[in-house]
C-alpha cells in the first residue's frame, strides 16, 4: 500500500519526537565539543575531549567493558528464566492467573526506591540473608567482595527486568498459531523434540526484539549500581552510565561527560546494529 | 467502458510482480488469471483494486484513469484467499460494513444483507462472532459482503485455495451459480486461481501469468488445447503435462530407446529435436506397452497418479483407480499418440493434437 | 540537680508571665516549637520577624532530605509563612543531589530557587551565582555569634557567601561504657599489656577496634564490632580519608598548603604521610562490621548510633543518634577529638618527625545561599537570619535528628545539653569541649574548595576505595590519585587553582 | 510429560516465586519497623521478634515540617503525569507504527526500519547527559517544573517504547484486513479506525502498560526538572534518604508506590488470557 495519507500517520509521531529532541541532541553535540563545567562555561575546545576520552581513560573503556559483561550476562539470564517461566505458566498449570501477574510485579517497582530495599536485603550485618546464611556458617560479601558484588548488581537486574522478557515472550507464545503443534503432536514428537523444533523457531522473531531492547535498557543500568554499591567496591562495578553519571552531575564535568554520551551513543548503535544481525542469523537460519 | 490495462510493470525489488500486463476485460464477463503461485496474480488483483500502484503503465474503466482513483472510491469489491473479515464485528456487521460506510440507509441494508446471507447460505448466522465460524462459513461471509456492495468489479483472489477438497467443490458450484444469476451486466468478475480445473469450469476467458508475464489470452478450451508454450501447457494443466525431449527420425518418434510411430497431426513437423507434451491422463498402463521404474505412487481421491522414470526422461500418469505399486517396480504403459503435443526448442507450440500451432 | 532546674525555670516562667517579657509566651504558645526557650530577643527574633509584611510574596527553598535539615527547613518556613504571611515552598533533595540540583540551573542562567541547601566546599563553585550577605546581617546579633571559623568556612577570602545555620566538623565517638569500665580495662591490659583509654592516635584507635572486633562485649546476644566508618565509594567518603589524614600529614611547621605544595601546587595526596593514613584505612577495614566497605554515612549512623560499634569519627550525626532518647546506648558514648599520630610527615624536609600531632579537620557541613538572581533576597535572608534566631537555634540543637549543630559561641555551653536533652553532664562537657577546642586549635584543616572540587575529591575517593577494596596497594593508589589532581590542575589551569586554594591556606596558616 | 519435568517445573516455578516475594516481604517486615529494630540486627516477625511502629507508614502522609513526605500530592501527580504523557505516546506511537508496519517510506538509504530504529534508539542515550539540554530546553518554553513540561519529556522516553510494540503488533495483524476496508470504501483514516485500532486493543494495552511502568518507575528526568511546583512520588520517596537511610519507611513507600501498578499487572493478564494478543485472526 502506498498512499499520501502515510504521512499522516508517521508524521505526527516522528515530528513530535524530532521536534522535542532536535535542540537536546544538537546540544549534546556542541556541549561534547567544550569545556562545560563547574567553572568554565559553554566555551569551545574542539576535539579536546575526545582525544582525552580516546588517549587517556581507561577507567570509561573498562566501566564500558564491565557494562559489557554486565548487560550481556542479564540479558541472557533475564531471557533464560523468562522464556522458562513463560513457558511453564504458558498452559496448564495450577493458579496459572496468580502466577502470571506476580511474575510481573517486580518489573513495576521503581528501581531507585526498590534497590534500597535489596541493599537492605544483602546489608552484610543486618540483612536477612547473611542472617539466614549464618546458620550454616556462610556469610558471603555481598556487596564489599569485587565479584560478589557484580553477581548481586546481577541478581536484582535479573530480579527487576525478567518480567519484562516473561511478559513479551508469554503473550508471544499465546499468539502462536496452533498448527505445527498439531503436526508436531501427530508426529509423536517429545516435549524436548517439540520445543527445539516448533516453539523455539516460531519464538524467534519475538526473541530477537525482546532481546534487543532489554540489552538497550540494561546498558542504562545505573540506578541499581548507584544505589548498591555506589560503583564499588573499588571500580568494580561501575558501568559506563554510572561513570557518566560521575562525571557529569557529581563532578560537573558536562562537557566531557556530553562526549562520553555521545561516543556511547555512537558504539551501542553500532554494536546493536551488529547484534541484531548476528541474533537473526543465529536464531532465523532459513 | 472496459476495463483495459497497458503494459502495467510493477518491481519493487530484484523479480517483477507484473512485467508488461496487458488486458482489456468487458462487463458482463468473468476472467480468470490461472498461474501458480507467486505467478503475480495477487499483485494484479491489488492493481486492479488500488492497493498497489504500478511503477509504469495504464488502467483505464468507463474511459476514466483508474490509476487515480483511489480504492476507497474505486467500487471494487475483494475476497483473498485467507478468509478476510473484520474479527471485531458479528457476521451481519461484516456484510452490512460496505454499505454502512456508504450510508445506506439501515432498512435497505437488513434487507440486502440478508438477502445476501441467504445467497450465501448463511441465513440464521447473524449475530456470531467471526472466529466462532468455520473456515468456509468464514469465506461466504466475505463473499456476502463482497457481493453486497454490488461492485463493477468483483476480485476473487483464489478463494477457494485454504478450503477441504469437499468444501471447495460446493462452494464452487455456489460461486457458479451466484455468478450466473447474481451478477448484472455491468459487472466484471475477475478470479485467480492455481487450478486449472477451476478455471475450465468457469469457463471464461483465462489469462495465464508467470513471473508477472502474460503468456496467453484466451477461451479456457482454447488454452486447454491449444496451449502456446510449454509453460502454458504445464501451467494449465494438473498434473502438469509431461514433457520429454524427443526427436524424430525414419518415421518415429524416438525417445530414450523408445520408438513410436509419428501420429498424423505430428507429420508435418519440419524440426529434429522437439519437446514433447504429452497429459498424465493420456498414457494408460498397457501389459504390452513400455517399460518404466516406479518413482512414486500417490493416491489421491480415486486416482493414483504414478511417477514414472526412463533414463532421464521423467513422466507422471494418472490411473482411475486405487493401485498400489512399490518404488522401483516396473510397470509397462502405452501413450495415446493421438494426444501428443509437439513444442519446438524454443517452447512455442508447434502442434497440437486439435490442429494448433504458433509456429 | 535536674528536678530544681526544671522546678526552677517553672517558678520563673510563671513570674515571667506577668513581667515586660511575656512575650516569650506570646510566640512559644503559637509556635510550641520553642516552648523550652520562648522568643528570644535579637535582630531577627519572632517579634522582629513578625513585623515584615510578605504577603503575596513567594519563596522558593531547596533543602536537604526530612529530616536531617531538611525538617528544620520546612518548620521554619512554615512559621516564617505565619508570621509574615509569605509563600514558602520546599523542595527535599537527597544529599548527593544537592549539588546538581541547584548547578543545572545556576549554570542554565535560572534561578528556580531562592534559597540553596548544600555543603559548605560547594561554596567555591556556587559563590558567582550567590548574592553576598548583607551588611545588615552581617552585624546582626545572631551573626555576632557565629563562631571564628565557622564565619571562615561561610566566606570567600572575606565575603560571606553562605549563611550559617550549622556547624560540622569531624570528631571521635566512642563507647563510654566499654573505654570507662574498670572490668573492661582490666582485661585489655592482661590481653595486649596496654591501657584502655580513650585513643589519642590512630594506631591506639587500631588496636583497640580490632580488639573488640566480632565479639559480644556488651552482652546484647549480638557481636559487635571495632568501628564503623565512611568506606563506600560516594561523595562523603573522601571527608572520612581526610580526617585520617590531618594527624600524619599536616604538619604545624610545613604552613603553605596541605593537600597542595601552595607554591608548585604539586599534590602532596601521595606524600608518605597520606600513604600511612590509607595504610591504616585499609587495616581498617579489618575491624569495621560485615558489609562496612560498603557503608555510607547513614549506615554508619545506624551502626554506631545502634549500638553495633566501639567507634566511629565522623560527622556529628551518630552521636547525635546514640544520644536519642529511645536510644539503646544513651548516655553511654564520649565525645573526644580526632585521634593523632606519634609521627608526622614533614614535606619540606622529607622526612617522619617523631613529635606527637594532632589537627582537627574543620570537615564541610551544611551551608546554605541566596541566589543572586532571586528577586526575593531580603525576604530570603530574613528567612535564613531566622532560621537561626537564638530561639529556633536552641530548640533546633535539642532534636537530634532535625542535623542542626553547635555554630555559635553561646551552644557550647554544657548546660544546654544536660537540661533539655537530658545527657549526662559528664557527657555534655566532654562534648562541648571536644568542639570548643577545635575552634581554639592552631593546627587545623579547612576543606579543599577549590574550583572543580568534586573532580579532585571523587578522584580520591576512587583512589582509596581501590586501596579499600585490595585492588591496588595504598601507594599506588595515592600515586594515582596524584596524577589524576596533576591532570585536574593543568585542565583547570594552574593558576586557578593555585588562587583558589590560597584562600584556605590562608585561613589554615592562622592569617586570616 | 515425564514426572521429573513436572516436578523440575514446580521446583522451579516455586523458587522463583520465593525470589520475587521475599523483597516485598522484607519491605513489608522492615515497614514497621523503626532506627531501633533495624540496627539491632535482622529481625522478621512483628511482636515476636520487634516491637511493631508504624513511623515508616505515618511518614508518607506526615508534612515535612513534621517529619514526613507527604506523599500524597506527589502521588497524585505521578498518576497524572505518567498517564497523559502515555496515552499521547500510544496516540502518537501507535500512528506512526502503523505507517511504519503498512507503507513503504524510503528517503535515500533511509528506510522503514531504520525509522523504527531511529525510533527506539531515542532509549540508548543515557539520561543523565539528556538531562542537561532538556533542562535548557523546557526552559527555554517555560515549561520547567510544570506537569506538561514533564509530559514532554516522558513522551520522548514512552513513545518508542509504543513505536516498538506497536510496530511489532501491527505485523502480526493481516493487511488484508485494511486492504478490505480500503476495498469497502474506507479512506485509510477510516480503514485505521473503524478496523485495525478495534482489533488492536490487546497491543494497545501492553504498549500502555508498558509506557505506564517506564513513565512511573522513572526518578531522573522528575528529579532533573522540577523545583518546586511539582513533585512526582519517586523523587519525593528517595527525599526520605537523609543521612540515615530509613529503611522502614522507604519499605512502606516501596510498597505504595508498586500498588497502583498491580493494578495494571491483572488488566494485562487478562487479556493474556484471551490469549488473542496477536489480533486473533488466523
Amino acid at each position: 500500500m502506498n498512499f499520501k495519507q502515510k504521512y499522516v500517520f508517521l508524521f505526527p509521531g516522528l515530528f513530535v519526537l524530532i521536534g522535542i529532541l532536535i535542540f537536546p541532541i544538537i546540544f549534546v553535540v556542541r556541549l561534547s565539543l567544550s569545556g562545560w563545567n563547574s567553572y568554565n562555561g559553554l566555551n569551545f575546545i574542539g576535539l579536546e575531549n575526545y582525544i582525552r576520552l580516546f588517549t587517556d581513560d581507561p577507567r570509561f573503556w573498562q566501566s564500558f567493558f564491565r557494562l559489557s559483561f554486565l548487560s550481556v550476562t542479564t540479558v541472557v539470564l533475564q531471557y533464560v528464566i523468562g522464556f522458562a517461566l513463560a513457558h511453564m505458566v504458558w498452559k496448564d498449570i495450577k493458579f496459572q492467573r496468580f502466577f502470571r501477574v506476580l511474575f510481573l510485579i517486580p518489573m513495576m517497582t521503581t528501581p531507585v526506591i526498590m534497590t534500597v530495599i535489596w541493599r537492605t536485603f544483602f546489608h552484610e550485618s543486618l540483612g536477612p540473608v547473611n542472617d539466614i546464611l549464618s546458620n550454616f556458617g556462610m556469610s558471603p560479601k555481598w556487596l564489599t567482595d569485587p565479584t560478589l558484588a557484580k553477581i548481586t548488581v546481577i541478581i536484582v537486574e535479573v530480579w527487576q527486568w525478567t518480567p519484562f522478557m516473561f511478559l513479551l515472550l508469554l503473550a508471544g507464545l499465546l499468539s502462536l498459531p496452533k498448527e505445527p503443534f498439531l503436526a508436531a503432536a501427530i508426529d509423536g514428537a517429545s516435549p524436548i523434540r517439540k520445543f527445539i523444533y516448533v516453539t523455539f523457531p516460531l519464538m524467534a522473531p519475538i526473541s530477537i526484539g525482546a532481546i534487543i531492547i532489554r540489552l538497550i535498557e540494561a546498558s542504562k543500568i545505573m540506578d541499581t549500581v548507584y544505589v548498591l554499591t555506589s560503583g564499588g567496591p573499588g571500580t568494580s562495578t561501575e558501568t559506563s552510565s554510572f561513570y557518566i553519571f560521575i562525571k557529569g552531575l557529581r563532578e560537573f564535568q558536562m562537557g566531557y561527560a556530553a562526549s562520553m554520551s555521545f561516543t556511547y551513543l555512537i558504539i551501542m548503535i553500532i554494536s546493536l546494529t551488529f547484534i541484531a544481525k548476528g541474533l537473526t542469523k543465529l536464531l532465523l537460519k532459513d | 467502458m472496459n476495463l483495459i490495462a497497458e503494459n502495467l510493470l510493477y518491481k519493487p525489488d530484484e523479480q517483477f510482480h507484473l512485467n508488461e500486463v496487458s488486458f482489456n476485460f468487458k462487463k458482463g464477463n468473468i476472467y480468470t488469471i490461472l498461474g501458480r503461485t507467486l505467478s503475480g496474480k495477487t499483485t494484479l488483483l491489488k492493481t486492479i483494486a488500488g492497493l498497489l500502484t504500478p511503477d509504469k503503465g495504464a488502467i483505464q474503466f468507463e474511459d476514466k484513469d483508474f490509476l487515480k482513483v483511489p480504492v476507497w472510491e474505486r467500487n471494487v469489491a475483494m475476497v483473498y484467499q485467507q478468509f478476510i473479515n473484520y474479527p471485531h464485528l458479528n457476521v451481519f456487521d461484516n456484510v452490512a460494513f460496505p454499505l454502512k460506510q456508504r450510508k445506506v440507509d439501515n432498512y435497505e441494508i437488513n434487507d440486502v444483507v440478508s438477502k445476501s446471507l441467504k445467497s450465501v447460505g448463511l441465513e440464521g448466522y447473524e449475530s456470531r462472532k467471526i472466529q466462532e465460524l468455520s473456515g468456509g462459513q468464514q469465506q461466504r461471509v466475505s463473499l456476502a459482503r463482497s457481493l453486497v456492495k454490488n461492485a463493477k468489479i468483483l476480485l476473487l483472489d483464489e478463494p477457494l485455495v485454504n478450503l477441504d477438497y469437499k468444501l471447495r467443490e460446493q462452494l464452487r458450484e455456489e460461486f457458479k451459480n451466484i455468478f450466473s444469476q447474481g451478477l448484472s451486466e455491468e459487472s466484471i468478475v475477475i478470479f485467480s486461481t492455481t487450478d486449472p480445473r477451476e478455471a475450465m469450469e468457469l469457463n471464461g476467458e483465462v489469462t495465464v501469468l508467470d513471473e508477472g508475464k502474460v503468456l496467453q489470452v484466451g477461451e479456457a478450451k482454447e488454452i486447454f488445447e491449444n496451449p502456446k508454450t510449454l509453460k502454458v501447457a504445464e501451467i494449465s494443466n494438473d498434473p502438469p503435462m509431461n514433457i520429454l525431449k524427443a526427436n524424430i527420425g525414419e518415421n518415429k518418434i524416438k525417445f530414450e530407446g523408445i520408438d513410436i510411430d509419428i501420429p498424423q497431426h505430428l507429420s508435418k513437423l519440419t524440426d529434429k529435436n522437439f519437446n514433447l507434451g504429452i497429459r498424465a491422463s493420456d498414457i494408460e498402463l498397457s501389459d504390452n506397452g513400455f517399460e518404466f521404474e516406479v518413482e512414486l505412487a500417490e493416491i489421491s481421491g480415486s486416482e493414483t497418479l504414478l511417477h514414472l522414470k526412463r533414463g532421464d526422461a521423467k513422466i507422471i500418469t494418472s490411473i482411475e483407480e486405487v493401485m498400489n505399486f512399490n518404488i522401483h517396480d516396473k510397470v509397462k504403459i502405452n501413450f495415446n499418440t493421438n494426444k501428443f503435443y509437439a513444442f519446438n526448442e524454443s517452447g512455442i507450440l508447434a502442434s497440437s493434437p486439435f490442429g494448433g500451432s504458433y509456429v | 540537680m535536674k528536678i530544681i532546674k526544671t522546678c526552677l525555670s517553672a517558678v520563673i516562667s510563671s513570674v515571667l508571665i506577668f513581667s515586660p517579657m511575656a512575650y516569650a509566651d506570646k510566640w512559644s504558645d503559637q509556635f510550641p516549637h520553642i516552648k523550652a526557650t520562648g522568643d528570644i530577643p535579637g535582630d531577627c527574633s519572632y517579634e522582629e520577624i513578625s513585623k515584615k509584611n510578605y504577603k503575596g510574596k513567594t519563596l522558593k527553598i531547596n533543602t536537604h532530605a526530612v529530616p536531617v535539615i531538611g525538617q528544620p527547613t520546612a518548620l521554619h518556613a512554615e512559621q516564617f509563612a505565619k508570621l509574615t504571611g509569605a509563600t514558602v515552598d520546599v523542595t527535599h533533595t537527597p544529599a548527593g543531589d544537592l549539588y546538581a540540583k541547584a548547578m543545572v540551573p545556576f549554570k542554565a542562567g535560572q534561578a528556580p530557587y531562592d534559597i540553596v541547601f548544600g555543603f559548605s566546599n560547594f561554596i567555591n563553585d556556587w559563590r558567582q551565582y550567590l548574592a553576598p550577605v548583607p551588611k545588615k546581617y552581617m552585624n546582626s546579633t545572631e551573626m555576632k555569634d557565629v563562631t571564628k571559623s565557622h564565619v571562615g568556612v561561610s566566606s570567600w577570602d572575606g565575603t560571606m557567601y553562605q549563611y550559617p545555620v550549622d556547624g560540622d566538623r569531624h570528631y571521635l565517638k566512642y563507647r563510654k561504657d566499654v573505654i570507662d569500665n574498670p572490668e573492661m580495662q582490666k582485661k585489655y591490659k592482661a590481653d595486649t599489656g596496654k591501657e584502655l583509654k580513650v585513643p589519642t592516635t590512630w594506631k591506639e584507635y587500631g588496636e583497640m577496634a580490632k580488639y573488640f572486633n566480632g565479639w559480644d562485649w556488651d552482652g546484647d546476644g549480638e557481636k559487635e564490632y571495632g568501628s564503623a566508618e565512611v568506606m563506600k565509594k560516594d561523595d562523603l567518603m573522601f571527608a572520612a580519608f581526610f580526617s585520617r589524614s590531618v594527624a600524619y600529614a599536616k604538619n604545624p611547621r610545613t604552613p603553605g598548603g596541605f593537600f597542595f605544595d601552595l607554591e608548585t601546587m604539586k599534590p602532596n595526596i601521595n606524600n608518605p604521610g597520606f600513604v600511612e593514613a590509607l595504610t591504616d584505612w585499609v587495616e581498617a577495614t579489618k575491624y569495621v562490621p560485615p558489609g562496612g566497605i560498603n557503608f555510607g554515612l547513614g549506615d554508619e549512623i545506624g551502626s554506631f548510633g545502634g549500638g553495633q560499634t566501639l567507634f566511629s569519627f565522623s560527622w556529628d550525626d551518630a552521636f547525635i543518634a546514640a544520644m536519642q532518647d529511645d536510644s539503646p546506648i544513651k548516655n553511654k558514648v564520649g565525645a573526644a577529638p580526632l585521634p593523632g599520630s606519634d609521627k608526622v610527615w614533614n614535606r619540606v624536609s622529607g622526612k617522619w618527625e617523631n613529635k606527637y600531632n594532632q589537627a582537627p579537620y574543620i570537615v564541610w557541613g551544611w551551608a546554605v545561599g541566596v541566589a543572586k538572581k532571586s528577586k526575593v533576597q531580603e525576604m530570603a535572608f530574613d528567612y535564613l537570619c531566622f532560621f537561626s534566631n537564638g530561639a529556633n537555634h536552641q530548640a533546633d540543637l535539642a532534636i537530634g535528628n532535625f542535623g542542626v549543630n553547635p555554630f555559635k559561641n553561646s551552644d557550647f555551653d554544657p548546660n544546654l545539653y544536660i537540661d533539655t536533652m537530658g545527657w549526662d553532664p559528664e557527657i555534655a562537657n566532654s562534648y562541648t569541649k571536644t568542639l570548643k577546642d577545635m575552634e581554639k586549635s592552631k593546627n587545623r584543616v579547612f576543606p579543599l574548595r577549590v574550583r572543580g572540587v568534586f573532580e579532585f575529591t571523587s578522584a580520591v575517593a576512587t583512589g582509596t576505595s581501590k586501596a579499600l577494596a585490595g585492588q591496588l596497594s595504598p601507594q599506588e593508589a595515592l600515586d594515582e590519585v596524584a596524577k589524576e589532581w596533576e591532570a585536574i590542575v593543568s585542565r583547570v589551569g594552574k593558576k586557578n587553582v593555585q588562587e583558589d586554594y590560597a584562600v584556605g591556606v590562608k585561613m589554615e596558616d592562622n592569617k586570616l | 510429560m515425564g514426572k521429573l519435568y513436572k516436578f523440575l517445573k514446580y521446583s522451579f516455578i516455586t523458587i522463583w516465586t520465593v525470589f520475587v516475594v521475599a523483597p516485598f516481604l522484607w519491605a513489608l517486615t522492615t515497614s514497621f519497623k523503626d532506627f531501633n529494630s533495624v540496627n539491632g540486627g535482622a529481625t522478621y516477625i512483628p511482636w515476636v521478634d520487634f516491637e511493631p511502629k508504624l513511623e515508616g507508614w505515618k511518614v508518607l502522609i506526615k508534612s515535612p515540617a513534621n517529619g514526613g513526605v507527604d506523599i500524597i500530592e506527589p502521588y497524585f501527580n505521578s498518576l497524572f503525569v505518567t498517564c497523559t504523557a502515555s496515552l499521547i505516546s500510544i496516540v502518537l506511537g501507535t500512528l506512526s507504527a502503523y505507517a511504519l508496519s503498512r507503507f513503504t517510506f524510503k528517503a535515500g538509504f533511509v528506510k522503514n526500519n531504520d525509522i523504527t530504529f531511529f525510533f527506539i534508539s531515542q532509549r540508548i542515550m543515557p539520561p543523565i547527559v539528556l538531562s542537561i539540554p532538556f533542562f535548557l530546553f523546557l526552559g527555554a518554553i517555560d515549561l520547567l517544573d510544570s506537569l506538561i513540561g514533564l509530559i514532554v519529556v516522558y513522551i520522548v522516553l514512552l513513545m518508542p517504547i509504543a513505536v516498538w510494540i506497536m510496530v511489532d503488533f501491527f505485523n502480526k495483524v493481516p493487511r488484508e484486513i485494511d486492504e478490505t476496508a480500503l476495498i469497502d470504501g474506507c479512506n485509510p483514516y477510516q480503514a485505521f479506525f473503524k478496523v485495525v485500532l478495534p482489533n488492536s486493543v490487546p497491543g494497545l494495552i501492553v504498549a500502555g502498560m508498558f509506557c505506564i511502568i517506564f513513565g512511573w518507575i522513572d526518578f531522573f528526568f522528575a528529579f532533573i526538572l522540577t523545583f518546586t511546583e511539582v513533585q512526582l512520588l519517586p523523587v519525593k520517596i528517595v527525599a526520605l534518604n537523609s543521612s540515615i537511610t530509613p529503611w522502614w519507611s522507604l519499605s512502606a513507600s516501596a510498597l505504595v508506590s508498586v500498588a497502583p501498578l498491580i493494578i495494571v499487572a491483572f488488566i494485562v493478564e487478562r487479556y493474556l488470557s484471551k490469549g488473542n494478543l496477536s489480533g486473533a485472526i488466523k
